[in-house]
């Protein structure tokens, strides 16, 4: 029983990670300027990678496997973030202006 | 049909080899030419590794359970041959870089102009 | 499934290839090129060539990418149009390519379990491996031992490569505190840079010491050694860099591994046996084996390693120069 | 159910593509180069469990790590010479 | 224990040494290091030789496993004379190279140089001496990045370009070979040579093994420069350090002459070569236009390392038209012509070096009336310039007697009239040295250049004795010749 | 408690490390492990790293709830994005904007750095002393962060380091 529902658990994590990378792939490709982009990068980097591992940390069990998939996450929450940041920087740095948008929307 | 679907992989890297080649032979760009012999270089690995894959096979490296495994040998010789691309392609960066400093152009033609008016 | 991603990857590849022949701007053409590398080393994971696939993204995705990027900021931007137009290479690459399509017409067919490459040779290394070399990974024990002296060789080229950059482009001492322009901004870069520099050293050993066992190997190991150095050089700096492994001492690293691994072969001569036999190495043939693969295996690693900061070096601590470094044509 | 989540990552993978050949900016590249590289990471994952070895997440590890250093490196190269152009 | 290992200590001595000779770091102890190496490669050479002469072809298993599953190294008598040219060559130019790279490269460099030549040194041993077709490759790798360091190490800044273009077509024909080598490898399982010379005919009218053989044959033709695949070698020659060009030009082109052999002969066989793909018949036609055209090109050349250079390339057309013939008589030639070539090629490049240190120049209007103040080294030119027409009593003559005879025994009348011809456009671009160096006066007084130092005129002339002696007693050179001619051809002794 | 100010705790942590990738515990790759572990520490001390920035700042229960908290966070901001890019009319409204980060040490800064842009919906861009410069993906993600609480929250969890 538990099993089961370890399984059903797992593979929604999975397919729910996937759908959020490619929510942040079709981010990436829609917003208008480099800066807001660098936001949909940010959801590939933080939810969908980590549904996606701990999907497969569920399936992995308490394994050296499952150790393996908990380093990977950990150097992604730390390389993600100061990847997107150094990217962001590096573009200030360039003179690259963001679009700033000051309507009143929401 | 089994034709096409049994040298489908063998076609694309043949085109991706011929793309890497093109742009050696055809841009005057010398940063160019080397990124198409590491295309060229790249594409001919992933031939090699094709050749290697077997149906239903799975890396070589023993394990219970398993019994068909893809021939390992290409694997080695890829391996090989990826470090000797490296060593060309820093090589050639290198003398890229020299060839800036020396003619103040990293452009075929422009050299060509320069090497002639000496 | 397989087929699937097979399929995909390759139309992948082939639209960046297509890509990358197009584009002008240098800088858009390397950002492909590493990726046109990524795609290629996800390919090799999806055909089971583990190993490459390790090999190939750190090299072409990583330490290739680094060397063309600095290599187009020394040089120009933006690739001239040609002068004159030629249907020379086209014809020349047409011919090429029709010749290789006329070749593949008699080949085995992808994925045939029946065709020669897997019938004669490597089905013994297979076999023979667990009680000759006693090691699960094949690669390794065909790249260490059957084939061990290809692998000299190939160490032999980079430590070639290696030489060669340093007569071409030289490895400058710097000031002990030199440290990047922008030093004071880098806080997130260092702090990061600090918690990851050890572990990705000990990862590399660990890869080192595991190619038995997994994907791995001396080669591997010694490129991601020598990326955690790039990465501290980025982040703190490379004169400190040069304090941590000054360049004297990558010149002797280098030329230590390949003597390493030469002094490997020629100890199994001086024990009686042929060049690079490990089997005389130890009391019974199978340590003997697991012996001389991990000697050798550690003398890769230590000159790749020495080989690539020295080349690394040397490309980044040239200064722009030339008349039209920034020519935007 | 890992062939679907393969599928859906293939696809962000090609959409990833897109932007890498759109640009405009090196920046905007270098970040798509990045983003293909973490679902690259996923992606070997999970063939990894789908082929039932999934000891190969030691290539993952490497993955995660060379994206990074490349990312970061291709930056500083590129950040640090227009620094250099602009004093020498 | 020595002997039984020669065939892998001739390769292991000179890569031990690489290394070793980068830690020395002084000048001075590197090039003695480089020195003593390739003495002990010209001793094991000989003692080689000697071996496969008394006891027929050399087999290593390196690693001590059997073939086709390790590598193995096989030294026939075809390997092992191209070993001992090699040798020769190397062991000559080393006592040479000391005062000529002093005065032409920065002491910095001089490090990086000499290991840079031992390295390339075992890579083109590795290639003759390797039974295995991708050690081959590796080998041909190794040999080929240390000449594009050596060659960018030139003083003009034209070696830069000359190495960047020699490095494109140098991996563009190792990548070619790579892809031979796969599709071979593909059809049969195998990459030992022998084992592949043995599978490959099951499945020789395949188009993929056909296929194969062009690409390799393309490949090695572009790192043996054949016309029209040489645009790389004259700048290459032309812009490298003396002592680069030297052993380049006696060496490298060589080698790949013998991979071309070795393709041909022994791993596709006779048949499928010349047979089926008709390889012959192309390669003859290139010939042809690479001795016509190098020569006439070569006429016209001001500088004489240009002219030398392109005369290479007329040279290397001689060689492989001897292959074309694929007659015992034809092979025998084309050996005995690489053999003579590597020395006279040697011993002028070596002149030309000596020039170079006094005069910093070898454009032939420099030159007027140098006789009087080098007269050795002028001489040497000359003697060398008679050898390379083929004038009797030397090793030129040789040579080309052995190619004409080959030619008229397979009947081929034209071609050696072609030979001859050709030898007359070789008298004009000698002529014109002769005329500059000894009939012309100086025409500016050129104050302080005096005669190449001793360490330089000694390895000179004593390829020229060498290739003197040749000339008078070729006995030994052509039976080892005809040997290998045979044994490649599958013919009995003549 | 892991302090990795210390050799002696570094080389313990990543030894341990060492022992969960490995997965071979045979004698001769325990030992090559301790030298790998020893190596590592000699050349992590030569290049100064060893430091108090070395935290293995997952440790301790506080700074555990932080990341708890973190990641709630992240999961709604990601939501929230998500919600925004399959919008057809794409509903954002881009700003840079200038914060201040009140953390005393430079390891708390850049845990608010990081935390900022692990956050979807505001990255940032550059950090100069204590005041950051923060790009943010619409106005609610702005006013959020300019609100301060994870600012706050980061300064609270800095003390437990």
């Amino acid at each position: 029983m538990l099993d089961i529902l370890l399984d059903i658990l797992s593979w929604i994590l999975l397919l729910g990670g996937a759908l959020f990378l490619l929510t942040g792939a079709i981010g990436v490709l829609r917003f208008p300027d480099f800066y807001s982009r660098l936001h949909a990068v940010s959801v590939c980097d933080t939810l969908g990678a980590g549904m996606v591992l701990l999907g497969l940390m569920l399936q992995g069990g308490l394994t050296l496997v499952t150790v393996k998939l908990m380093l990977i996450f950990y150097f992604m929450v730390f390389s993600g973030p100061t990847a997107v940041h150094a990217l962001a920087e590096a573009a200030q740095v360039s003179g690259l202006d963001p679009v700033e948008d000051d309507r009143e929307d929401g | 049909m089994s034709t096409l679907l049994g040298h489908y992989n063998y076609w694309i890297v043949i085109v991706l080899m011929m793309t890497g080649f093109y742009t050696v032979i055809a841009r005057p760009n010398l940063v160019k030419k080397i990124i198409g012999l590491f295309i060229f270089q790249t594409s001919v690995f992933i031939l090699f590794i094709s050749m290697a894959k077997v149906e239903g096979g799975t890396a070589p490296i023993i394990e219970e359970g398993y019994s068909l495994y893809s021939n390992p040998l290409p694997h080695v010789l890829i391996l090989t041959a990826i470090v000797v691309g490296l060593a060309t392609t820093a090589l050639g960066l290198a003398l890229v870089v020299r060839i800036q400093e020396a003619y103040g152009t990293t452009n075929e033609d422009d050299i060509h102009v320069q090497d002639e008016t000496d | 499934m397989q087929h699937l991603v097979d399929i995909v990857l390759l139309g992948l590849l082939m639209i960046t290839g297509f890509a990358i022949v197009r584009m002008r701007s240098l800088l858009a053409v390397t950002m492909l090129t590493s990726i046109y590398s990524l795609f290629s080393a996800l390919l090799f994971v999806v055909l089971d060539a583990v190993d490459v696939a390790l090999t190939e993204a750190a090299i072409g995705a990583g330490i290739s990418t680094i060397l063309l990027l600095a290599t187009v900021a020394l040089t120009t931007e933006y690739e001239k149009v040609p002068s004159h137009r030629s249907l020379l290479p086209l014809l020349v690459v047409t011919l090429t390519g029709a010749a290789l399509i006329y070749g593949t017409l008699d080949m085995p067919h992808y994925g045939d379990p029946n065709a020669p490459v897997h019938r004669h040779v490597a089905p013994d290394y297979i076999e023979d491996t667990p009680e000759e070399i006693g090691v699960p990974n094949v690669v390794t024990s065909v790249l260490a031992s059957y084939r061990g002296y290809d692998t000299l060789g190939e160490v032999t080229v980079i430590f070639t490569a290696g030489v060669g950059v340093l007569a071409l482009l030289g490895v400058h001492l710097r000031k002990r505190t030199e440290q990047p322009s922008d030093y004071h901004k880098l806080v997130v870069l260092r702090v990061i840079a600090k918690l990851f520099f050890p572990l990705i050293l000990l990862f590399a050993l660990y890869v080192l010491f595991h190619g038995d066992y997994g994907p791995g190997g001396g080669f591997q190991a010694g490129v991601i050694f020598a990326t955690g150095f790039v990465l501290y050089a980025l982040t703190h700096g490379l004169g400190n860099a040069e304090r941590v492994i000054p360049p004297a001492l990558l010149g002797i690293l280098a030329a230590a591994g390949v003597l390493l691994y030469s002094a490997v072969g020629i100890e199994g001569m001086l024990l009686g046996g042929k060049f690079l036999e490990y089997n005389v190495l130890a009391d019974d043939p199978v340590s003997g084996q697991h012996l001389g693969i991990l000697l050798i295996e550690t003398g890769v690693g230590i000159t790749v390693a020495a080989v690539i900061l020295i080349i690394y070096f040397g490309f980044v601590s040239r200064r722009p120069g030339g008349a039209d470094a920034q020519d935007p044509s | 159910m890992y062939a679907i989540a393969t599928i859906l990552i293939l696809v962000a993978i090609a959409v990833g593509l897109v932007r890498a050949f759109r640009g405009p900016t090196l920046f905007d590249r270098v970040m798509a180069g990045n983003m293909i590289g973490t679902l690259t990471v996923l992606l070997v994952a999970v063939l990894g469990f789908m082929n039932g070895r999934p000891e190969f997440l030691d290539i993952a590890l490497v993955y995660v790590l060379i994206s990074f250093i490349s990312t970061i490196a291709v930056l500083r190269v590129y950040v640090s010479r227009h620094d250099h152009a602009d004093t020498d | 224990m020595l002997l039984s290992n020669l065939p892998a200590l001739q390769v292991v001595v000179p890569l031990v040494s690489a290394p070793i000779c980068l830690l020395l770091r002084r000048p001075g102890h590197a090039w003695a290091c480089a020195l003593t190496v390739s003495w002990a490669v010209l001793v094991m050479a000989v003692l080689l030789l000697r071996q496969v002469a008394l006891e027929g072809t050399v087999s290593y298993p390196l690693g001590a496993w059997a073939t086709p599953w390790g590598i193995e190294y096989r030294i026939d008598m075809l390997a092992a004379l191209v070993i001992l040219v090699i040798a020769i060559i190397g062991a000559v130019v080393m006592p040479y190279a000391r005062r000529s790279v002093m005065q032409e490269l920065d002491d910095e460099h001089i490090g990086a140089f000499y290991t840079c030549y031992l390295l390339c040194l075992t890579g083109l041993l590795g290639i003759v001496v390797t039974g295995d077709a991708f050690n081959l490759f590796v080998f041909l790798e190794i040999s080929s990045l240390s000449s594009y360091v050596l060659i960018s190490l030139g003083r003009d800044r034209r070696a830069l370009t000359a190495a960047f273009q020699y490095l494109v077509m140098g991996t563009i024909g190792a990548t070619f070979i790579l892809i031979g080598v796969g599709l071979m490898y593909m059809m049969t399982g195998t990459l030992n040579m022998a084992d592949l010379a043995q599978r490959l005919p099951a499945v020789d009218d395949t188009r993929t093994v056909r296929v194969a053989f062009a690409f390799v044959t393309v490949g090695v033709s572009i790192k043996l420069a054949l016309f029209p695949l040489h645009i790389w070698l004259p700048n290459a020659y032309i812009y490298a350090p003396s002592v680069v060009s030297i052993f380049l030009a006696a060496t490298a082109t060589k080698v790949g002459v013998y991979v071309l052999l070795r393709l041909f002969f022994t791993v596709f066989g006779v048949q499928f070569s010349f047979d089926d793909m008709h390889v012959g018949d192309i390669i003859m036609w290139l010939a042809i236009a690479a001795v016509l055209t190098g020569s006439l090109v070569a006429i016209f050349q001001d500088n004489l390392k240009r002219m030398l250079a392109y005369s290479s390339v007329a040279q290397i057309g001689y060689i492989v038209l001897g292959i074309a013939l694929a007659t015992g008589a034809g092979v025998s030639a084309g050996i005995i012509y690489l053999f003579n070539h590597a020395l006279i090629k040697g011993a002028l490049f070596m002149a030309l070096g000596g020039i170079m240190l006094r005069l910093g120049s070898v454009e032939l209007r420099d030159l007027h009336g140098l006789l009087r103040q080098m007269p050795w080294t002028v001489a040497a030119i000359i003697a060398g310039g008679l050898s390379l027409i083929g004038v009797p009593l030397t090793a030129g003559f040789i040579s080309k007697w052995y190619l004409v005879a080959a030619a008229l025994e397979g009947g081929l009348w034209p071609l050696a009239f072609i030979v001859l011809a050709s030898s007359l456009l070789t008298v004009i671009y000698v002529w014109r040295i002769v005329e500059a160096t000894c009939f012309r006066a100086a025409g500016d007084e050129r104050p302080g250049v005096r005669e190449a130092p001793l360490s330089m005129l000694l390895p000179t002339w004593l390829l020229i004795a060498l290739n003197l002696y040749i000339g008078v007693d070729a006995e030994v050179l052509t039976g080892l010749a005809d040997t290998a001619a045979a044994a490649l051809v599958g013919e009995a002794l003549p | 408690m892991i302090n990795l100010k210390h050799p002696f705790n570094l080389s313990l942590f990543l030894f341990a490390v060492w022992l969960l990738l490995s997965g071979h515990y045979t004698p001769l790759l325990l030992t090559l492990g301790l030298l790998s572990t020893l190596l590592v520490v000699f050349i992590a001390a030569r290049a100064e790293l060893i430091d108090h920035e070395m935290q293995l700042v997952l440790i301790k229960p506080g700074v555990l709830l932080y990341w708890v908290w973190l990641g709630g966070e992240i999961v709604k901001a990601n939501i929230d994005v998500c919600r925004r890019i399959l919008d057809p009319r794409l509903p954002i409204s881009p700003r840079m904007i200038r914060v201040r980060a009140t953390q005393k040490s430079e390891l708390g800064r850049v845990t608010y750095a990081n935390s900022i842009t692990l956050v979807p919906g505001t990255v940032t861009v550059s950090v100069e002393g204590d005041r950051f410069t923060v790009h943010a993906l619409t106005r609610e993600a702005a006013d959020d962060l300019e609100g301060g609480e994870l600012n706050r929250r980061v300064r609270d969890v800095e003390q437990r380091f």
